[in-house]
């Protein structure tokens, strides 16, 4: 019994080595072979994007087996959408991924609309794809700040917020928030679109051009991070076809398959950008990939904000918050910033839709993360982790 | 083994690079906005969307626009509002909205037939207990009415927290358990209750 | 395999119940084949095969019993397909596992056991993912007894273009094909009776933890 | 000051030349951690410390206060004695460091004849240090933080050694003060001119050698959550805070008397030059910290092994060849 018995409340800790740990450690390290240490990469873990946990069994410093735990942010939206009418449900979709809550709006209320067969008017759906690839810009932004922060860099987390502030007051204009977006509405979008607004976008597109090449002289062409980045966590068509992981670990993979491409929902078909894809399928390639996608993504504002046509910002006799989705089944995929989001809503006809799935793009890009970090070092892993831009709410929805 | 050395050279020259980037950041001015010191222009507040406000009436600046025909309350997903029609006419007697469950969706603003209900640009809504943030918008809208004539919303704090305090919160909580047993709203108010 | 009807006698041969094609305007599938349980694994290596990879797993809660929806996409020619299975035994779901063939289907497959106790044999890893692990609460997404609907009267499956005969899912008879008014007004309000669902035992329902979670 | 004779007024000047480095290096922690934060907050375009004080002047003290306010939480299952006495054992034995540096012509507390052994000999506390306080703390974080900051201490101890002996090679002495004096007024007479090569093998070497940036991995945030100081709080982690401090001003006054030219300067000989110049080494080693991300740790050794190393000795060897034909 250590002389400091109060630090040692009801003799718990008296034999050193007692093994811990809850129930997944156990479950766990039932496989773990002797001599492997156990650790929690855990929920409060600070590279580990909010509350993911990620059982990791280190030899030395090579991780061995790798297994996420998740649920710690488990809300259960699609238990609330069975308790809410299909309107009521619209603000939720802010709030399942809030660094890309327009991709959710999007496929939500577009999964509503294709069972009811309604047209959305000429200039909602410009002012959907004008608000759908602002938020993918500063989507990556958030991403490409905290990757390279897993890697040790402190500032450049700090210059994508400077210009994500822009993007956040762009948005705000239209959206009436800076993060949980709740801005479609059945047959169109809740506010339009003033001269200001317009004007602001105008202003930031070419001041991000050159942000765009500061952050390649800092950070893509910096040697360390290339020597971090290159050759490591090789994921490769065919274990994204097995994993079912999309978006841009897909697109880096050497696929370049792009939701707006394949199935060009909305008005994207009348916008020419490219898709980027890149050869060798490692960390680079991922970096690569979402910094290219950036670039699209203005090319398509700019194009959208010259083309857009005067007009009603919503269908007249839009659904009211009272609007039964009629009875039906209907699955409506959109590309987010992470990869395809899907929404299969079953309804009834009744007040609030009978089941509604919510495929999370990032929880089928985390299953893969357990093979792809077999065998790499404790950095490498975190770096790996990093690539795949997870939002844990969106993994745990 | 020359490319090798090739390679560092150009990798040191790289760094170099990012150095001078930082170095020009260095100088560059600051960006960050002082919060007691300077205050968000009013000219990006014009879109911000803080706690709701009834709008004032066209002729009488304190009667309020509402109808009280609870449809704002029944599509409200959160179930903030609750209105109580009053005696005289269609006006309401009660008007409370709790902004602690309120999500910023705007349903409420959208579905009202009379445009009576807006979102305040009140940046700097500061309360310490829960019950503060039960609000009874026909009070404020009679403090905003005799507070004068719409100005430019210098996005400074509003009436209400000047005569925030102990007393009104008080009042407010009296108003909510009575108004509660006379609405007896559809179930969800019960679930709140609960 | 380029055209859909190719796909339609492909699921023919591995044994589906039926297969119904809905309208893609509406319900964004171009095919949906009912399977039963032994012959979904087969199934999926001859859409592996195809290149095709699986989106997501769903289940929905039915009186007729729990509809497990496989949703499969290609990435070169984009045609989206459902397999579906239906598990009639509510109090012991259980389906066969395919982590084997798509590695990524076990977390899906967790996440089903999660929220409605089916049990996949063969699931690498069958832990719960999203709900806690040690103190095991009774499946959440069960429906309340008094707001499950039948798939036959939603109809939402639409028409079987080819069936097995005797196929207990077809839509009801034409008359009551157009789906009648919703019979019980489905609760909107949260149910009282908590979500604890037949599967579980007549246990006190407790509404209030149910609704919080 | 020679050591052999040393009399009771020269047992004086030791006490008081120990009490002002101990104020020295309480001082200049005090200064670099605000020059620090500061520096990262210009960098990334936000003011750094603000409130307290006129311009955050305060700052430091105030957060000195906060960590000795904190209280001191031990886990369980530690080693007592190693978990006390690693924070103790990073920061003073820095203290003896300082004495054989010549802060100027006169200003010098001890003229040890070898100093350059004497710190390079105590600056392995630090690194002893370390593991102590990984190892002691029964965290898997900071037994992984100690294990990385032993394998980098011992591999970047030799480039530095051997960088700074090409600098003992020319000047023919080991004295540091003989080293200062040797080199000339202005900056072509000092020794960074004639050994450039040696002067970057060392500066890579001092930001390896005091656990920074871009080779901060014993502490790396991301991966390892603080690497060895991971179980300290309040005053344990003081006093590492100090010590980390501490070790970047040895390394950047040994820098400038060997590379810069000691406390000679183009104008009037005197301390203030030794100051400046360690200070501007210490605002690049800042500079440093806020662009880079961290190296990988395989990375880390392979260029102390395959590239520093032999660089230093193709140094030494150029250096000792060239003395051979020109002699000193």
């Amino acid at each position: 019994m250590s002389n400091f018995s109060f630090l040692n409340p009801f003799g718990v800790l008296d034999e050193p080595g007692t093994y811990m740990g809850d129930f997944y450690s156990h479950n766990f390290a039932k496989k773990a072979a002797p001599g492997n240490v156990i650790l929690n990469l855990g929920p409060q873990h600070p590279s580990t994007h909010g509350v993911l946990r990620v059982l990791t069994e280190l030899y030395g410093e090579f991780v061995m087996r790798a297994e996420p735990v998740l649920g710690y942010l488990h809300r259960s939206h699609e238990k609330m959408a069975e308790h809410k009418t299909a309107y009521g449900f619209l603000p939720n979709m802010g709030r399942v991924d809030y660094l890309n809550a327009i991709g959710w709006n999007w496929a939500y209320t577009a999964a509503c609309e294709q069972l009811a067969g309604i047209v959305v008017p000429e200039r909602a759906e410009y002012l959907r794809v004008i608000s759908a690839e602002l938020n993918r810009i500063s989507s990556h932004l958030v991403w490409w700040g905290a990757f390279v922060l897993d890697l040790g860099a402190f500032t450049p987390i700090l210059y994508a917020f400077d210009d994500r502030e822009d993007l956040c007051d762009i948005l705000q204009r239209v959206t009436g928030s800076r993060l949980t977006m709740n801005y479609f509405r059945f047959g169109g979008v809740g506010e339009d679109g003033d001269e200001r607004f317009f004007s602001l976008i105008r202003e930031f597109i070419p001041r991000m051009r050159e942000r765009l090449k500061m952050y390649k002289g800092l950070v893509t062409d910096n040697v360390i991070l290339r020597r971090r980045l290159e050759g490591i966590g090789p994921m490769d068509a065919d274990m994204c076809l097995r994993y079912g992981a999309t978006g841009p670990i897909l697109r880096a993979a050497g696929v370049g398959h792009d939701v707006r491409k394949s199935v060009p929902y909305g008005i994207y078909d009348r916008f020419d950008f490219e898709i980027p894809s890149y050869k060798d399928c490692d960390n680079f390639g991922r970096y690569w990939v979402r910094m290219e996608e950036i670039e699209q993504s203005m090319r398509i504002v700019e194009q959208a904000v010259e083309q857009i046509p005067q007009g009603k910002r919503i269908m007249d006799k839009a659904p009211k918050p009272a609007w039964k989705i009629p009875a039906g089944e209907s699955v409506f995929s959109v590309e987010g910033a992470r990869g395809e989001i899907s929404v299969h809503v079953i309804s009834d006809g009744g007040k609030s839709p009978y089941r509604v799935k919510l495929r999370a793009p990032g929880f089928s890009n985390l299953s893969l993360f357990a093979e792809a970090s077999r065998g790499t070092i404790l950095a490498d892993a975190i770096a790996i982790l990093g690539s795949l831009d997870l939002v844990i709410p969106e993994i745990d929805r | 083994m020359i490319s090798a050395i090739w390679d560092n050279l150009k990798g040191l020259y790289s760094l170099l690079v990012g150095m001078c980037i930082t170095a020009r950041y260095f100088f560059a001015p600051r960006k960050t906005v002082h919060y007691p010191r300077k205050v968000v222009d009013p000219e990006d507040l014009a879109a911000y969307r803080g706690p709701l406000e009834l709008t004032r009436g066209k002729d009488d600046e304190s009667r309020t626009r509402c109808i009280s025909c609870q449809m704002c309350a029944k599509g409200c997903p959160g179930n903030c509002i609750t209105v109580v029609k009053g005696a005289e006419g269609k006006l309401p007697s009660t008007w409370l909205y709790d902004f602690s469950l309120c999500c910023l969706c705007g349903a409420c603003v959208e579905v009202c037939p009379a445009a009576a209900i807006d979102f305040s640009h009140r940046l700097y809504l500061v309360t310490t207990t829960r019950e503060e943030l039960v609000m009874d918008l026909l009070a404020d809208l009679k403090s905003r009415a005799a507070a004068g004539p719409l100005k430019p919303e210098a996005g400074a704090p509003e009436a209400l927290e000047a005569g925030g305090g102990a007393a009104a919160a008080a009042a407010l909580a009296e108003a909510v358990k009575s108004s509660k047993a006379a609405a007896g709203a559809a179930g969800s108010a019960v679930r709140k209750e609960g | 395999m380029t055209t859909t009807d190719a796909w339609r006698d492909a699921f023919k041969e591995a044994g589906a119940l039926a297969v119904t094609r809905p309208d893609p305007k509406k319900s964004g599938l171009a095919l949906s084949a009912h399977m039963p349980a032994a012959s979904l694994a087969p199934a999926a290596e001859k859409l592996k095969a195809e290149g095709f990879t699986l989106l997501f797993i769903t289940t929905a809660d039915f009186s007729e019993g729990f509809l497990v929806t496989y949703v499969f996409d290609s990435f070169t020619e984009h045609r989206r397909m459902a397999l579906r299975v239906l598990v009639k035994d509510k109090s012991k779901p259980e389906l066969p596992s395919i982590a084997h063939v798509y590695q990524g289907a076990e977390w899906h497959e967790r996440e089903s056991y999660d929220f409605y106790g089916v049990v996949f044999t063969g699931n690498p890893n069958l832990v719960p993912i999203l709900l806690p692990g040690d103190d095991r609460i009774p499946p959440p997404h069960l429906k309340a007894p008094d707001a499950i609907a039948s798939i036959r009267t939603l109809g939402f499956l639409g028409e079987p273009e080819w069936a097995v005969d005797g196929w207990e899912l077809a839509p009801e008879p034409p008359k009551a094909a157009a789906p009648p008014a919703p019979k019980a007004e489905a609760s909107g309000k949260p149910p009282e009776a908590g979500a604890a669902g037949k599967a579980a035992e007549a246990k006190p329902a407790d509404g209030g933890k149910e609704e919080g979670k | 000051m020679e050591l052999s004779n040393i009399s009771v007024t020269g047992l004086i000047v030791l006490i008081v030349a120990c009490l002002l480095v101990i104020a020295l290096m309480v001082v200049n922690a005090i200064v670099m951690v605000y020059a620090e934060r500061k520096g990262a907050g210009f960098i990334q375009r936000r003011p750094g410390p603000y409130e307290v004080g006129p311009w955050g002047i305060l700052q430091p003290v105030v957060d000195s206060m906060k960590l000795l306010g904190k209280q001191i939480f031990v886990p369980s299952n530690v080693d007592f004695f190693l978990f006390f006495a690693a924070p103790v054992l990073a920061f003073f034995p820095v203290l003896i460091l300082f004495l054989p540096i010549p802060f100027g012509p006169v200003l010098t507390a001890l003229k040890v004849p070898d100093g350059i052994v004497l710190i390079l000999a105590f600056a392995g506390f630090g690194l002893l240090a370390n593991l102590l306080a990984g190892y002691a703390s029964n965290n898997k974080y900071g037994i992984l933080g100690a294990g990385r900051a032993v394998s980098q201490g011992v591999a970047y101890e030799i480039p530095m050694i051997l960088a700074l002996l090409a600098v003992v090679f020319q000047t023919g002495s080991m004295n540091l003060s003989e080293i200062a004096e040797a080199q000339g007024r202005w900056p072509w007479s000092w020794n960074i001119a004639c050994q450039p090569l040696a002067f970057f093998i060392y500066l890579v070497t001092l930001v390896a050698e005091t656990n920074r940036a871009p080779f901060d991995l014993p502490e790396g945030e991301s991966e390892l959550t603080a690497g060895f100081h991971t179980e300290y709080s309040g005053m344990g982690f003081a006093l590492f805070f100090l010590a980390e401090y501490a070790n970047m001003l040895l390394v950047s006054f040994v820098c400038a008397t060997f590379f810069l030219g000691g406390y000679k300067g183009p104008f009037l000989d005197g301390f203030w030059w030794t100051f400046i110049k360690a200070y501007a080494v210490m605002c690049f080693i800042v500079w440093i910290r806020w662009t880079f991300p961290r190296v990988r740790f395989d990375q880390l050794l392979n260029i102390n092994w395959k590239w520093l190393l032999p660089l230093s000795i193709l140094n030494l060897w150029v250096t000792a060849v060239v003395l051979k034909i020109v002699g000193p």
